[in-house]
């Protein structure tokens, strides 16, 4: 019961942080800005999500399952990168566009 | 459900139809990937949509989906990305010996 | 309780797609486009997840790890190619 | 090893494709051997088939031990066995041809080659459905790599309307395969037939609509009007030696249609006339777009493609009104035609070598050296090709003709017959004198320093394929009888249900959802 | 830059950092830290370092496992933290907010380390690794609402890649 | 279909009568003695078509006894009973009258030729040429069957073809060799039309069950069309107007030729038909009608004609023309007698036609023209020759003493006596009279213009007497003229009437063959025409100025040239117009064709009743919920977008991608994870060797389409998908029956896996799956032959520096990140038989991470550390499932057998193995060969722009 409170609380959570990853995208001015949103929050809402999955496996089979944090372990390893990446496109994006 | 499954896979298949006949490899090349998809999803779904479980023979599973259209389409989509990636290469080999990238460039008049 | 939070979470999350995917058509920039494109990965995996969890199956871990492995290939990959058209040199 | 008779066709191209593979970096003379091996093991199996499949039995083999219709089986009746023995033969002068150079000019010819083989032979030897769409996409993509092998802008656009058409073909397929499961929940050809006649009535639009579908993916291999104009400039742009097995292509469509006809269509009444009332149009409009291509063509292989389009419009009028006769009719006339037009290819690559830039266009090219051999063979696949006598394009003229006297159109189907052979031989004729008997243009007159030397392979394939052509017209007893029995056979659906399924009632059905 | 000869057991066990890290993940993925998934885990621990080593030649080293830990904890922290604060100007009023791009010098010249910094930095408030320059030793970051990069500058250097230059002993 | 009805002479007479096969043996057994002979010398292969020409007369000659003495000679081989083609022969009196025609003539030809031909020709070639028609004529005249015969038809088009193009440095050769083939061959098509008709009618394909039939076959309502099409036949062949105009041209050929094909041969084989159909066909009005009509015709204008011609062979061509046109006529009046003046014709004309045209060949030999204004006065020069041509030439006109008057007279009589004018009975005397005195014109004009006119011209080579040997076949000929001339009834009455009787259907009639029959009507006619012609010719000069004004254009051999261009280039338009080259238009016509089928096949379950076109089916209707309408927008918003942005492609790319993600999450919402799984990574896969094309193709592409393109492709397009819908609708609303429980039931216990889409995947379609590799296998070896050495150019951007080129943080990540991502792959490929996953997957999973390690750090690094030959590793893959199929031979099972079965090692817990595991180890190695290749080949393109590879003979 208590388990399952948890599990409701990360993942309700978890999808509120993924919403506010995606409304920075929307609402924030450029393209470095908007960069923060998804790669922190986003990844967190994500993690948040899978905790709950987990959590709830617990609450259903008694099992631990630490299978589904591989994935938010993933995405915090890769998310810097991917905003490494968007950022030096849009540097140069913005350097092309400042040239013209 | 049913009909907007229906009008999904219709609209998918014809914008890759549309995209299919447009005049550059590139356009020819998304329009089957979306075609692909269509007919994928097509072939799935002949194990129709009412199904309550994945097709595993674990315990605890029950009324299990018809296993036989997942296996095919794994097949049409091994083979589509198979003939993609040829077709791709084709094109740029069409773009290498002609220059341009449109479909009947330098075919015989 | 644990549906109820689901079928929020469920909301939550569609709505998050949707306004990635506005933001995927606005652009303006292709940075815009493909940082959208990766947060809708991301909102995938959320949405797989949340749906594992509805139908209490462990079967869609495998789906949710190559969605966050596939989506990460394809920012690399777009960016790259942004960088300087060329994917590998 | 007999036992798994019927699966070597398949495996012998397979082993010796990895075989290729494995040694990639190995000398071209070992390549060479190595693919000659193979097609001779695949030959010698090939005829322990046909002798075997002419005792009238239904080989099924089940693949991994499951039964049909839950697993794939393979079919090895007369038809199957023909078909597998046709290519397998056509393999031989096709790879000696190649081996004078052709397959030096790109990269893996031999295990493209074997491929194509293990594909062409698949196809012809499975029971099952979908397992034939994948022979068909193992054949393609062989086919592909076939076809632009040797480079260049003409190959490669070619290929890329060639790849790109057989992609939707395949499209269609697929969906025609997705419907064919959702409606009728079985993926075996013989199982097919026994599905049709139980549809309800409720269900046979929807039924008929995806009989129609799947059969004008077929339609398209064969290169029907009007979805075969892609034949022409495809068979002409690959290499002559490639051509020269192209030429089994369409007949793998007409194959695959004669197949789900007599073994799906023809078991229920709603799908039984499906295709008699435009089909015949079809192929009559086929052979006419054909003759109109010989007659336009500018070179000899665009010629022989024509033929080979005219042939196909002629085998689908036995599709279109299936009997005995006229499938018997139409499988002799698919032998012939297939050895014919092959030898003809092969022929022309002979010939565009000596001419050298003239290659087998009708333009000014030099006179020839080895005139007489070489006229002498033209000759006789000239005959044959154009329906002449004493030929066997004439004994399968006579053949189709007879058979299709009952047909619904007689003496349009006559007409059609004599004319597109006539075509042939006017142009074929005017072929002739511009080879052999036009003095070469100014500056061209002279012979080259070199004389030509033909490398034997090339030889030998032009004997192989003259020996076989001959052997078609004065054997032709046999060959007919053979193709009488497979089409007798074809049509004794029951012997197909017994040997592959068994007792239908007993098959293991589920009502879903 | 071809890998130089090595001694057979740096062969055999090119990496012990990276073979315990597959261990760990193979128990993850497997749930299950039973006899037979260890020793599948083992062997997948020491067979794959050693092919991937080609990619890999140099020898990862962990001076201090506790500062690592700690340094794991106070990120964990800032991520939460960094979450709330751009909740807040997300859902503020974001004409307000002062973006900017600040460069933070390198204390250290490992392009591996300084990786690890560049993460760090990403997932933490407010700030986003750009680039980092190796060469200038710098990292190029952009901040969400920077009204004072210097202390941007000295918070980062001080939480992050001083605990970073102690566990990696650079 | 009909089937042979006469098999009795199969073994009776074979044995007993295999000379009837050699005679036909002889003439082909010839071909090669003399392909061999004439390698040694030119006398030797002369000697050799001699010898087999004389073997064949041989061997009819010893069968005319029996013959005479009134049986029919048969003979017959099996070649293709079941469709009524046998090699069946026949020998009776008209067969063993042309067969001495034939080989007789044809021996005389041989030893002419000999002579006359150029001696740098080796002759070879013309021997053989000739034998093969020698064969061919034949053939015609001892067919049983009448496929046969129509075999033997075209044998002699085919080799006259030759015959005729023999000097093939003369363009009109060409062409007059290409016209006759077109003629006569094409007629031969109507004639195999025509038998084929026959034997449906008949029942059988044997004359003489036909011939017992004839009753049957004139009554058949398809008489009028058999009796065309054989007449079409006939009249190609023996040049009846208006398909006469291929013979004036054939006069290309060498004299010899012409001697041969236009007296005894080619163009007696139509007269021949006639002559062997008449029991079967004749007896008709409307045989009379068009037979002799056509005959009446084509014999007044051929003799017009040829009295026109100043080419000595021209005027010999268009007298032959006419001559076949009497003999037409003889059999179209259709009385006994005229049928047997017209057999009597046939051999007269044959030796006075064959000794003229050789006569003319020694005239052009030795003058060295054809033209008879440029020559006179020849009988000086030529006496011998002279007195042979002009005893011919009277022949022809019909002299008495001469055998032409003979046939001439007969034919004469028969228009006297024909019953069937009684209104208007001396309309066809007359007419005879009139075509006589044309003939004599010609004739005379003939010896005038060349033996006498005046002195010796000066032509090219000065006249002299030709060697004797070349002379002997035409006095060998006109002794005949004589012999027949003189002893009608002695020397030909036999044979006459032996062919007579084979020709009638009643009994023959009692002719006397006599020289002189009285003072009758027939006589008063050849007077009148002797006289009459001899006018005539005085008066020849005002036809000249006449022909010269309405001088026909269709003369000329070239106005067939010109046909068969203009029908070339009418097919040329046509296509042009049918089938522009354009993958888009196939495609167009691809998918419409698809779409008309399907609807079409709809609405005639309709029409014909029983079925009927129900789409709803009787399954109950899911509700829609949430997330199916959020991922439906998302698809629409993706596939939409794909479209319009298609011209901006990596947005194109973009959306693409997203549809792909809805489809793929589609699959897992309806329980396909593996499907989901491999969906996903198929597409970044497929993402990642589009963008590596992209570099080569145009940033954007242009708009090329009109409007009207558009919108057609628009309304397909919306047709073809309302046709997906409707039928996905149509399925997903119905119930179906499936075999699938056999799988979900056995997966477990006899494939050993739990998840039954892998266990169907590996074993009970693991066949399907080998297939699905070896495409694979084949796409990444066909994408090496197709790129290895190209070089492409992208639109090049500026030299990136070190640090954009391996963005420092992606290439310090993807170190740790490979190794965790191969054991991902592990994990995944060993889940796969039991839970979702498998060697596909895990194959691309690791490709992925090994192509990061590219992507990050550059081709140079990567590939030099990871030194796979990718080639050979699609090789092992492939040869791993291969094997593991072929492995289960060893234990007796068919091909992919799987085995599979619990082992317990020590430490480790139940650990289960299936021999599938090995084959999805295959198809895991494929797929990384297949993606590494793929994608380190783009890669190379670029290279190749600095380092030119060059292409090695690698096969
Ligand atoms: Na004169
Ligand atoms: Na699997």
């Amino acid at each position: 019961m208590i388990a399952e409170a948890i599990a409701s609380l990360l993942i309700v959570t978890g999808a509120a942080f993924v919403l506010l990853g995606s409304i920075g995208l929307v609402r924030l001015p450029d393209i470095f800005t908007r960069l923060h949103g998804p790669t922190k929050a986003t990844t967190l809402g994500v993690g948040a999500i899978v905790a709950a999955s987990s959590v709830a496996a617990y609450a259903v089979n008694g099992d631990i399952s630490l299978r589904e944090l591989t994935i938010p372990l993933f995405l915090f390893i890769t998310a810097p990168v991917s905003a490494h990446l968007i950022g030096k496109v849009a540097l140069k994006d913005a350097a092309a566009r400042r040239q013209n | 459900m049913e009909v907007l499954v229906s009008l999904s896979l219709g609209l998918l298949s014809a914008c890759g139809i549309y995209l299919m006949l447009r005049p550059t490899t590139f356009s020819v090349v998304l329009g089957l990937t979306l075609l692909s998809y269509a007919v994928n999803a097509l072939i799935f779904f002949g194990a129709r949509l009412k199904s309550t479980a994945p097709p595993l023979t674990i315990d605890g599973l029950s009324g299990q989906t018809d296993p036989l259209p997942q296996a095919l389409v794994l097949t049409a989509i091994v083979i589509g990305f198979g003939m993609t990636a040829y077709l791709m290469a084709l094109a740029l080999k069409g773009k290498a010996e002609s220059g341009t990238d449109h479909v009947d460039a330098g075919r015989d008049p | 309780m644990l549906t109820t939070a689901i079928t929020i979470s469920l909301v939550l999350v569609g709505a998050a797609v949707g306004l990635t995917l506005i933001r995927l058509a606005l652009g303006p920039t292709m940075p815009d486009r493909i940082l959208a494109l990766d947060t809708l990965a991301i909102d995938a995996i959320a949405l797989v997840v949340i749906l594992g969890l509805l139908n209490a199956t462990a079967l869609s871990f495998e789906a949710a790890l190559l969605l966050a492995i596939m989506g990460f290939v394809g920012t690399v990959a777009l960016c790259k190619f942004l960088i300087g058209r060329s994917i590998i040199d | 090893m007999m036992a798994h008779l019927p699966i070597l066709p398949v495996l012998i191209p397979l082993c010796a494709a990895v075989a290729l593979l494995l040694a990639t970096g190995a000398s071209i003379a070992f390549k060479r051997a190595l693919s000659l091996l193979a097609i001779a093991a695949l030959v010698a199996a090939a005829v322990a088939q046909l002798v075997m499949a002419d005792d009238g039995g239904i080989r099924v083999y089940r693949l991994g031990d499951w039964p049909a219709p839950y697993g794939i089986v393979l079919m090895l009746d007369r038809l199957a066995a023909l078909m597998v023995a046709l290519t397998s033969l056509l393999a031989v002068p096709v790879l000696l041809a190649a081996m004078s150079g052709t397959d030096t000019r790109g990269r893996h010819f031999h295990a493209f080659l074997q491929f194509q083989l293990m594909g062409l032979n698949g196809a012809f030897l499975t029971g099952d459905l979908f397992n034939l769409f994948v022979f068909f996409e193992i054949l393609l993509l062989a086919s592909y790599g076939l076809l632009v092998h040797g480079g260049g802008l003409r190959r490669a656009r070619a290929g890329i309307a060639y790849v790109v058409l057989n992609l939707s073909g395949s499209a269609l397929f697929l969906i025609a395969l997705g419907l064919l499961y959702g409606f009728l929940g079985t993926l075996n050809m013989v199982d097919f037939g026994v599905a049709l006649q139980k549809v309800a009535p409720a269900d046979q639009g929807v039924v008929a609509v995806m009989c129609v579908l799947l059969v004008s993916v077929f339609l398209l291999k064969a290169a029907v009007l009007p979805i075969g104009f892609w034949l022409p400039s495809v068979y002409s742009a690959a290499t002559l030696p490639v051509a020269a097995l192209f030429v089994i292509m369409t007949k793998v469509g007409v194959y695959a249609l004669l197949r789900v006809v007599t073994i799906g269509l023809l078991a229920a009444p709603f799908t039984a006339g499906l295709l008699q009332p435009w089909l015949t149009w079809l192929a009559l409009g086929t052979i006419a777009v054909g003759s109109a291509g010989m007659l336009a063509a500018g070179s000899l292989s665009v010629v022989i493609a024509n033929i080979v389009i005219v042939s196909g419009g002629t085998l689908l009028l036995a599709v279109a009104e299936p009997s005995a006769a006229s499938i018997s009719a139409a499988l002799y006339y698919l032998v012939q035609t297939t050895v014919v037009t092959g030898a003809l290819f092969v022929f022309a690559d002979h010939l565009s070598r000596q001419r050298g830039e003239a290659a087998d266009g009708f333009g000014d090219g030099p006179r020839l050296a080895s005139y007489t051999n070489l006229g002498l063979a033209y000759l006789v696949l000239a005959v044959a090709a154009c329906g002449a006598p004493p030929l066997s394009g004439f004994l399968g003229k006579i053949m189709m003709m007879q058979a299709m006297q009952p047909s619904l159109h007689p003496v349009l189907v006559w007409t059609a017959l004599v004319l597109s052979g006539f075509v042939a031989a006017l142009v074929l004729a005017r072929a002739a004198s511009v080879f052999f008997w036009e003095p070469g243009a100014p500056g061209i007159e002279e012979r080259p320093d070199v004389p030509y030397r033909p490398a034997w392979g090339a030889t030998a394939a032009i004997v192989i394929m003259l020996i076989a052509v001959l052997t078609v017209s004065f054997a032709a007893a046999p060959v007919s009888a053979y193709a009488r029995a497979a089409a007798e056979q074809m049509l004794a659906r029951d012997a197909y249900v017994s040997a592959v399924i068994g007792d239908p009632a007993r098959i293991d059905r589920e009502l879903r959802p | 830059m071809s890998p130089r000869p090595d001694s057979f057991g740096r062969r055999l066990l090119p990496q012990p950092v990276l073979t315990l890290a597959i261990v760990a993940l193979w128990m993850m993925l497997q749930s299950d830290a039973g006899g037979g998934t260890l020793l599948l885990g083992l062997a997948l621990g020491l067979l794959i370092p050693i092919f991937t080593s080609v990619f890999w030649p140099s020898r990862l080293r962990v001076f201090r496992a506790g500062a690592a830990v700690r340094l794991v904890g106070i990120v964990l922290y800032d991520i939460l933290v960094a979450n709330i604060a751009v909740a807040r100007v997300v859902l503020g009023n974001t004409r307000n907010i002062r973006p900017a791009f600040v460069d933070v010098p390198l204390d250290m010249d490992d392009a591996y380390v300084a990786t690890i910094l560049g993460s760090i930095i990403t997932l933490t408030p407010g700030t986003l690794t750009i680039d980092i320059d190796m060469d200038r030793r710098i990292v190029h970051i952009h901040g969400l609402d920077v009204p004072d990069p210097a202390a941007v500058i000295a918070d980062i250097k001080s939480r992050y890649e001083t605990p970073l230059k102690e566990i990696f002993g650079c | 279909m009909p089937r042979r009805v006469a098999a009795q002479t199969a073994v009776q007479h074979g044995m007993s009568n295999i000379s009837l096969f050699l005679i036909l043996l002889a003439p082909f057994a010839g071909i090669f003695a003399v392909s061999v002979a004439a390698g040694f010398s030119r006398s030797l292969g002369a000697w050799a078509a001699g010898a087999s020409m004389a073997a064949g007369l041989v061997a009819a000659l010893q069968l005319a006894p029996q013959v005479f003495s009134g049986s029919v000679v048969l003979w017959r081989v099996a070649w293709l009973p079941e469709w009524g083609l046998d090699f069946a022969l026949r020998l009776d009196g008209l067969g063993l009258l042309f067969v001495v025609l034939i080989l007789g003539i044809g021996l005389l030809i041989v030893l002419y030729a000999a002579y006359y031909m150029p001696q740098t020709d080796n002759l070879g070639r013309f021997y053989i040429a000739l034998l093969g028609f020698a064969g061919g004529m034949l053939g015609i005249v001892l067919a049983e069957n009448i496929l046969l015969m129509v075999v033997f038809w075209e044998v002699t088009s085919l080799t006259s073809f030759l015959l005729i193009a023999y000097k093939y440095a003369d363009v009109e050769a060409r062409i007059a060799a290409r016209l006759s083939l077109a003629m006569t061959g094409g007629g031969g098509l109507a004639l195999l039309a025509g038998a084929l008709l026959l034997g449906h009618v008949a029942g059988s394909y044997d004359f003489s069950v036909i011939e017992d039939r004839a009753g049957l076959v004139r009554d058949n309502a398809l008489y009028p069309v058999i009796l065309i099409l054989f007449l079409l036949g006939a009249f190609t062949k023996s040049a009846q107007f208006p398909f006469h105009v291929w013979l004036p041209h054939a006069m290309a050929a060498p004299t010899p030729v012409s001697a041969y094909l236009h007296s005894a041969t080619m163009v007696k084989a139509g007269v021949f038909l006639l002559a062997r159909m008449y029991p079967i066909l004749a007896g008709t009005e409307l045989w009379f009608v068009i037979v002799s009509t056509t005959g009446a015709i084509t014999f007044l204008y051929g003799a017009y004609i040829a009295l026109l011609k100043h080419d000595l062979k021209g005027l010999l061509a268009y007298s032959t023309i006419s001559h076949l046109g009497l003999i037409t006529l003889l059999f179209g009046l259709d009385t006994p007698l005229a049928a047997i003046a017209g057999v009597f014709h046939i051999i007269n004309h044959a030796i006075f036609k064959a000794s003229l045209f050789m006569a003319a060949g020694i005239i052009d030999h030795e003058t060295g023209t054809r033209d008879m204004r440029r020559m006179a006065g020849l009988f000086k020069a030529m006496p011998r020759t002279a007195i042979l041509g002009i005893l011919a030439a009277a022949s022809m006109a019909g002299v008495p003493l001469l055998n032409g008057f003979l046939s001439k007279e007969m034919f004469f009589t028969a228009t006297v006596a024909h019953p069937g004018f009684e209104n208007a009975i001396y309309l066809l005397p007359a007419f005879a009279t009139i075509a006589g005195m044309l003939s004599v014109a010609y004739s005379v004009r003939f010896v005038h213009d060349v033996f006498f006119d005046g002195p010796v011209k000066k032509t090219p080579k000065v006249p002299h007497e030709p060697p004797v040997w070349m002379r002997l076949p035409i006095e060998v000929l006109v002794g005949l003229v004589l012999i027949v001339g003189f002893l009608p009834q002695l020397s030909v009455g036999p044979i006459l009437h032996t062919a007579a009787e084979a020709v009638l259907p009643g009994p023959v009639p009692d002719i006397k063959l006599a020289v002189w029959h009285g003072f009758n009507l027939p006589l008063v006619m050849t007077i009148m025409a002797f006289g009459l012609g001899i006018l005539q010719f005085s008066r020849r000069h005002k036809l000249y100025a006449l022909r010269d004004r309405f001088a026909f254009a269709l003369t000329s051999p070239v106005a067939f040239e010109r046909f068969y261009r203009a029908a070339a280039r009418l097919s040329t338009a046509l296509l042009a117009f049918a089938d522009t080259q354009s993958l888009q238009r196939y495609l167009a016509l691809f998918f419409s064709f698809a779409v008309i089928a399907g609807v079409w096949a709809w609405v005639r379950i309709d029409l014909t009743g029983g079925g009927a076109t129900v789409l709803t089916g009787p399954l109950p209707i899911l509700a829609v919920d949430a997330t199916a309408v959020v991922a439906a927008a998302t698809l629409v918003f993706a596939a939409l977008g794909t479209v319009v942005f298609r011209h901006d492609r990596l947005k194109a790319l973009i959306y693409m991608s997203v549809a792909g993600t809805v489809v793929s999450l589609a699959f897992l919402r309806f329980h396909a994870p593996d499907l989901a799984m491999t969906q996903l990574s198929v597409e970044v896969v497929t993402i990642l060797l589009l963008l590596m094309c992209l570099r080569y193709l145009p940033e954007r592409s242009a708009r090329q389409s009109t409007t009207g393109r558009r919108m057609r492709d628009g309304l397909l397009a919306t047709a073809a998908g309302t046709g997906v819908a409707a039928l996905t609708y149509a399925m997903l609303t119905r119930p179906y029956e499936t075999i699938a429980a056999y799988h979900m039931a056995n997966a477990k216990p006899l494939g050993g896996g739990t998840n039954v889409v892998n266990v169907i995947l590996v074993d009970f379609r693991g066949y399907d799956t080998l297939g699905e590799i070896a495409v694979l296998a084949m796409a990444a070896l066909g994408l090496h032959a197709l790129l290895s050495g190209t070089r492409m150019q992208g639109p090049g951007g500026p030299t990136l520096a070190s640090a954009d080129r391996y963005p420092i943080m992606l290439a310090e990540l993807m170190r740790p990140l490979l190794p965790l991502s191969l054991a991902v792959a592990a994990y995944i490929f060993l889940r796969g038989h039991n839970l979702p996953g498998g060697g596909f997957i895990a194959g691309l999973v690791a490709a992925v991470a090994l192509v990061l390690q590219y992507v990050a750090q550059g081709t140079d690094f990567a590939g030099e550390r990871l030194r796979i030959n990718t080639v050979r590793l699609l090789g092992i893959g492939l040869g791993i499932a291969t094997l593991t199929g072929v492995a289960s031979f060893v234990f007796g099972y068919p091909f992919l057998t799987s085995t599979h079965g619990y082992v317990t090692p020590p430490v480790i817990d139940k650990f289960e193995l299936a021999s599938a595991i090995a084959f999805d180890l295959g198809v895991f190695l494929v797929v990384i060969g297949t993606v590494l290749l793929a994608l380190t080949e783009l890669a190379g393109l670029r290279r190749a722009e600095d380092v030119a590879v060059p292409a090695k003979g690698d096969a």
